[in-house]
């Protein structure tokens, strides 16, 4: 057993750490989800240049090798600025899916486009009525000669606005929520019959409605096995939850530290609330429930490499106690702010809209609890 | 002892469910949040209960008060949450008008209280100051006497919908060398005045409903002063506890329940409507076993009024745990809605991204805004940790 | 709707306070439950004498015509004083059963005996297996002529050592855990084949298991229909579940104002533990907590005799949230006494130890809750 | 970073499992509650580890310490719990020992690190007094010199399984006139010394776990002063911070699930198992899932500490929440085993209407007494408001 960070590990938090620092400043944030494009191309580029983009991917997929430790090492300087830049729909989740299930001509073909910056993705697999099962799938995959037809409605597709090309999943075979008959494709997102309904999501990204009519696609577009989809699928969500879940503990770090510090200026009755005991006890259940969430995540990403039901057991841990710190952190965040807490022009509340939103990707606090029992 | 409900009393509630089926405008029922709502929708109903009488049930008659029992004041929320209506904004009604009525002289009372019955005067409240939030004792605002005015400055913040108002009441220091809560006192201001300048704030869920107002050397004759000068901090108390006993909002939870079952029983979880899940149905009888509690101890409470006791420190429970329903419920929602939580749609005035049209089905469409919004729900009105100071020093005599 | 007691009632409130007070001081308490008996009958006379016992029997029945509002203002006072004489088992249950369903003739033999204090009772329901399922019986009583023959065995019989007759649970038809098929009985302890093994209880009363070997009675000991006691069984149950909830609530408030007071007695670093803010909203929590059973326990008493789903929905409620209200307020008195919380000397542990029970009678927490989701 | 075994390790546990088979006395695994258990099966496994050179794992090396890495001690622990072996009581090994080797004498640590790492020698903690709880700065028990001796009188509480000790260790004001936190002294109490009387505690759970420790005019020589005088409180924080880490339980709260798990199996509810119950199961979840991130963080602040930092104020946060998971294992256990947690079953010593006999499944018989008894965890080694309180000050600048 080994809880020490690399040397390079270390490199790359204070490298992202000064980027975040310098070029992710508050002001220049707001402004940028604010503008039409919603992100901010140029910090994708240095994302590129610092090696981020390239890390999970192995040194012979054109990447530098590194693993999921690594991803919780960015995604949790990313977390602390609530950086918008779809790393975990492009890296972890394509990049994901090429680098486990792809052929040698889709590596070729995308991954050295991702770790150099010039290919963006979304990933297609909520459903209006799917919830949190990737199983429960209207969008089908007709086979047709050698390719396959695609139709259906994927839902709030994180990144998409912003993705050239999209990994969608659908259903090539066998009846509803049947774990059999799943599989996963990646097309280009201007591909005839894909269209897109573009929003702002509350916690500041940019997200789709993607309707596919008739979207035709070859065989190469499968990734994996036909039909066979889903265990790669709860692969690759697995380790997206690891970062997510690192991702938000950086957020619940800053989160944390901006309420002591509030606590230490604010004053009431002549003296700052941080002198108030209650005030203390809350923030100290908040240091503790923050502690708790950082050592799920670790067991979280330690365990990705774990058979499936460990791994499952571990994940699903991590989203349930993430879930719950992450719940706890932002509200008593927002409410020891007291009024400012919830305006839009503290960032506080920001911090909690996006610890708000993390419940709902990729299953929620109730339905990872279930999946630890039936697990057990 | 017991819950039934008399004949009378079951006659009244025909009454009073007919009346509101006649008269309440069908369009106000299906907003979604106030944000989307004019001036005029807001107050429509308020204009309707002013011509019935029943704008104001728990003022004193003389003062158009209805006189009704405490059931029948209970039967009018239920009936009311039940239709959906947008209820009179409790700015007038439930906090300036009961100082006013108790403290105000007679001008004042002929003066104001009519406008406020009718619906046809907006007020704000201008209590919270930038530096003061539920601490109100340190209260940087001055009213200086100049002849047969006060000479107003100060900063005033959280003055929920005063881009709407015609009157506001605010608590200005008079006396800057009593103790912090003496030397306050309570002023009525034509919010037309020059030098009132109000900046709307924007909210966590993109809704404008709160405002910074400036006072810059506003004059305001001293008639508007209410009761004594300095005694303001008395005033103060007495509309706070006034404020705490509308606060506990069971109807609206009830009627909230009901919308988040009809929301459970459209949602798919793992191939089943979400409401025949049992840990999420579990979380639903938990927060209605929660509201039964709540209902039953205000209804004790509203009882315990009647039998002479005032609105006392009791008041504050029921504002803890309604607003700790109101947001479980708020949570819960949003948790019930899955992906479609996360767009973006504030009300129409909204800038900065929202999204113009709603996103996936309408009932999620202010699930997360409503979440975040109702968070202030803990905060304003005295925050819950000032509600627990109070029961600790009034009732626990800690 | 009216939230008032009659006079009647605030009398007997007050003169059951006063002998709680005189004669049941917390040293007499103790040294009556150590004794061999483990109760005072010369208590039970005297609740005899002051009417209690017959106080929800109606006139006809030879009682003082009061309702489930009375039980549960004497329940109240009894929890006040942590009374352990078997007011539940033999006057709200038995009695119960009897005025629900009795003969006339069994009314006559038993409820006159009950009133004036000279028959004492106990409801042997529960089973080793069946947990909190009434229905789920390996009792059984077979016909056996005109009478019936009861075999089986009757786990945690609350009262059992100081009872002269029991209150029996059967199956006489149907399988386990039909509604169909359960019936009740009515017999003398001492009836041949009935033996017992009498214990003490954490919360200082005495139960038996007791066991029954071909236990022959006549037809005269069934109680309503045979094969219809289910019905029956809920509504007595439900009946003592909301005396037992006026029980916890009296508990809960001396429990409280135990604390208040210690809290202002005990001094830490100086000053009385009271003044810590921390100490204080705890304090406020609980009383918060007391507030919402007293509303419950109206809640459930008042809708005792609405309809089946109504009445079950509000005593479900009531055990829901009294239990979670006794949870709190027991733990908490504990904790803020501290080390002194912890010892058999103290009064608060046996509140706190009196209200952990009250969990487990007649469904807990989590059996409620599911009660009242299925009613939904 | 990761959380396997090196090959060396898993040879490590190896070793430490097979040791365990071998020789650890079976009849010790079965105990149900320390109050059934002798003296001499208490200090069973302690004098066999002490042969094996293994009692004292955390000592440093010279005084007889194993010099494990992190890694081996968790494994340690894991093996242990898995083996319900009882193990080695904290007063000397964690408590005392700790502060003799490092603030102790030369003759001090000869005198009594033997006996400790052996369990020859019984020690017990006489910090706690009536008047004060966690609040040790106000101790009333003196210590005066009188000559190479000092007189000891006053009242210790809570001195946990004093009525076998031999020695204890106390906290005494030597300098009255001085500060709270100053003017007291450590001193090592034979417990055979006339003037020291024992008597015991009764608890809610029926045990005799703790006692009451009278001193009275109890001649003590210098020479069992630890330390400087007038320095103790020194020595009395950095043996809490000690005694937190162990505190955590984790490998002990593990084993505690699996009996849980075991008891859901059995007991019937509602036709079928109660762990197949998917409220029931949720709740073993939830617990599960706090105790794993529970044991993360223990092994992260060991972690910590090899890499040069000591106990910490972080361990504040393993006493908080490992006394939370036992607490709660306790209650649901108690929830688990139904009607049969009334039934009142003590330990052997139990008087006053304990039953004789085990009522109902042998696992529900001490289902209530421990959750009892467990309630103490949150009051004793610095209750966990002041755990908070230490957070707040240490970690949180507040």
């Amino acid at each position: 057993m080994d809880f020490n960070f690399t040397e390079e590990q270390d490199m790359v938090r204070d490298g992202l750490s000064r980027l975040v620092r310098e070029q992710y400043d508050w002001e220049t944030r707001r402004k940028a989800i604010a503008s039409p494009a919603g992100w901010r191309p140029e910090i994708w580029a240095q994302l590129a240049e610092l090696g981020i983009l390239g890390m999970p991917f192995s040194e012979a997929d054109g990447g530098f090798g590194g693993g999921a430790v690594d991803a919780m090492v960015i995604m949790e300087e990313f977390g602390k600025g609530l950086v918008v830049e779809p790393f975990v729909p492009t890296v972890v989740c394509a990049g994901g899916f090429l680098k486990h299930a792809g052929t040698a001509a889709q590596k070729e073909e995308h991954i050295g486009a991702i770790v150099s910056g010039s290919a963006v993705f979304a990933f297609a697999y909520a459903e209006p009525k799917g919830r949190f099962d990737y199983a429960d799938l209207e969008t089908t995959a007709k086979k047709d000669g050698a390719g396959y037809v695609i139709n259906g409605h994927k839902a709030v597709v994180i990144g998409a606005p912003w993705a050239g090309h999209l990994i969608v999943t659908a259903r090539t075979g066998g009846a509803r929520r049947d774990r059999g008959g799943v599989s996963v494709f990646v097309l280009a997102k201007d591909t005839p019959g894909v269209t897109t309904r573009d929003y702002v999501t509350v916690d500041g990204r940019r997200a789709s409605e993607v309707y596919f009519e008739n979207v035709a696609v070859g065989a190469d577009a499968l990734i994996g096995a036909e039909g066979e989809g889903l265990a790669l699928i709860e692969l690759v969500t697995d380790e997206a939850i690891a970062a997510l879940c690192a991702e938000a503990c950086g957020a619940m770090k800053v989160a944390h530290a901006m309420t002591v510090e509030y606590s230490r200026q604010r004053k009431q009755f002549g003296v700052p609330i941080g002198s108030f005991q209650v005030i203390q006890h809350r923030l100290v259940d908040m240091y503790t429930a923050y502690e708790t969430a950082v050592s799920l995540t670790y067991l979280a990403t330690l365990r990705l490499g774990a058979d499936e039901r460990e791994r499952k057991r571990a994940v699903s841990a991590a989203k349930v106690g993430v879930g719950q710190s992450a719940r706890l952190i932002g509200q008593e965040a927002v409410q020891i702010h007291g009024g400012n807490g919830v305006t839009d022009e503290y960032a506080v509340g920001h911090y909690f809209k996006r610890l708000t939103i993390f419940d709902s990707e990729f299953g929620n606090v109730d339905h990872h609890l279930k999946r630890h029992v039936a697990l057990a | 002892m017991n819950l039934d409900f008399t004949p009378e009393e079951q006659a009244f509630r025909d009454e009073v469910r007919a009346f509101i089926a006649e008269n309440h405008p069908k369009e106000l029922a299906d907003f979604g949040m106030r944000e989307d709502m004019t001036r005029e929708q807001m107050v429509a109903w308020h204009k309707i209960l002013g011509k019935k009488g029943w704008s104001v049930p728990a003022w004193p008659v003389e003062y158009g008060g209805t006189g009704w029992t405490p059931t029948q004041r209970y039967i009018w929320s239920e009936e009311n949450a039940r239709a959906n209506t947008f209820m009179p904004l409790p700015f007038g009604v439930s906090m300036v008008g009961p100082v006013i009525y108790t403290f105000g002289s007679e001008e004042q009372k002929a003066r104001h209280l009519p406008g406020i019955r009718s619906g046809e005067v907006w007020w704000c409240q201008g209590y919270s100051e930038p530096g003061a939030g539920s601490d109100l004792a340190n209260l940087k605002t001055t009213a200086v006497r100049d002849g047969d005015h006060y000479i107003i400055n100060g900063q005033k913040t959280w003055t929920t919908l005063a881009q709407h108002a015609d009157w506001g009441f605010f608590l200005c220091r008079t006396d800057p060398t009593a103790k912090p809560q003496e030397g306050i006192s309570f002023i009525l201001i034509d919010m037309k005045t020059p030098g009132v300048e109000v900046k709307p704030i924007k909210l966590l869920d993109g809704s404008y409903e709160v405002n910074e107002t400036w006072l810059t050397d506003v004059r305001v004759p001293v008639e508007n002063l209410v009761g004594e000068e300095n005694k303001g901090w008395t005033y103060a108390k007495f509309l706070l506890a006034h404020e705490r006993t509308g606060i506990a909002g069971v109807a609206r939870s009830k009627r909230g329940i009901e919308k988040l079952r009809a929301i459970a029983a459209k949602e798919i979880a793992n191939g089943e409507p979400l409401i025949t899940d049992f840990d999420f149905a579990r979380k639903i009888s938990q927060l209605e076993i929660d509201l039964a509690a709540l209902e039953i101890t205000e209804l004790r409470t509203l009882a315990g009024e009647q039998a002479g006791k005032g609105p006392g420190p009791e008041s504050s429970i029921l504002k803890i745990k309604g607003t700790e329903i109101q947001q479980r419920l708020t949570e819960l929602t949003l948790e019930a809605v899955g992906h479609y939580g996360a767009p973006y749609m504030g009300g129409v005035s909204n800038d900065n991204g929202a999204n113009a049209h709603p996103v996936g089905p309408d009932y999620a469409t202010h699930a997360a805004a409503t979440y975040f919004n109702m968070r202030k729900t803990s905060i304003y009105g005295g925050s819950n940790e000032i509600q627990r100071n109070i029961i600790a020093k009034m009732i626990l005599g800690l």
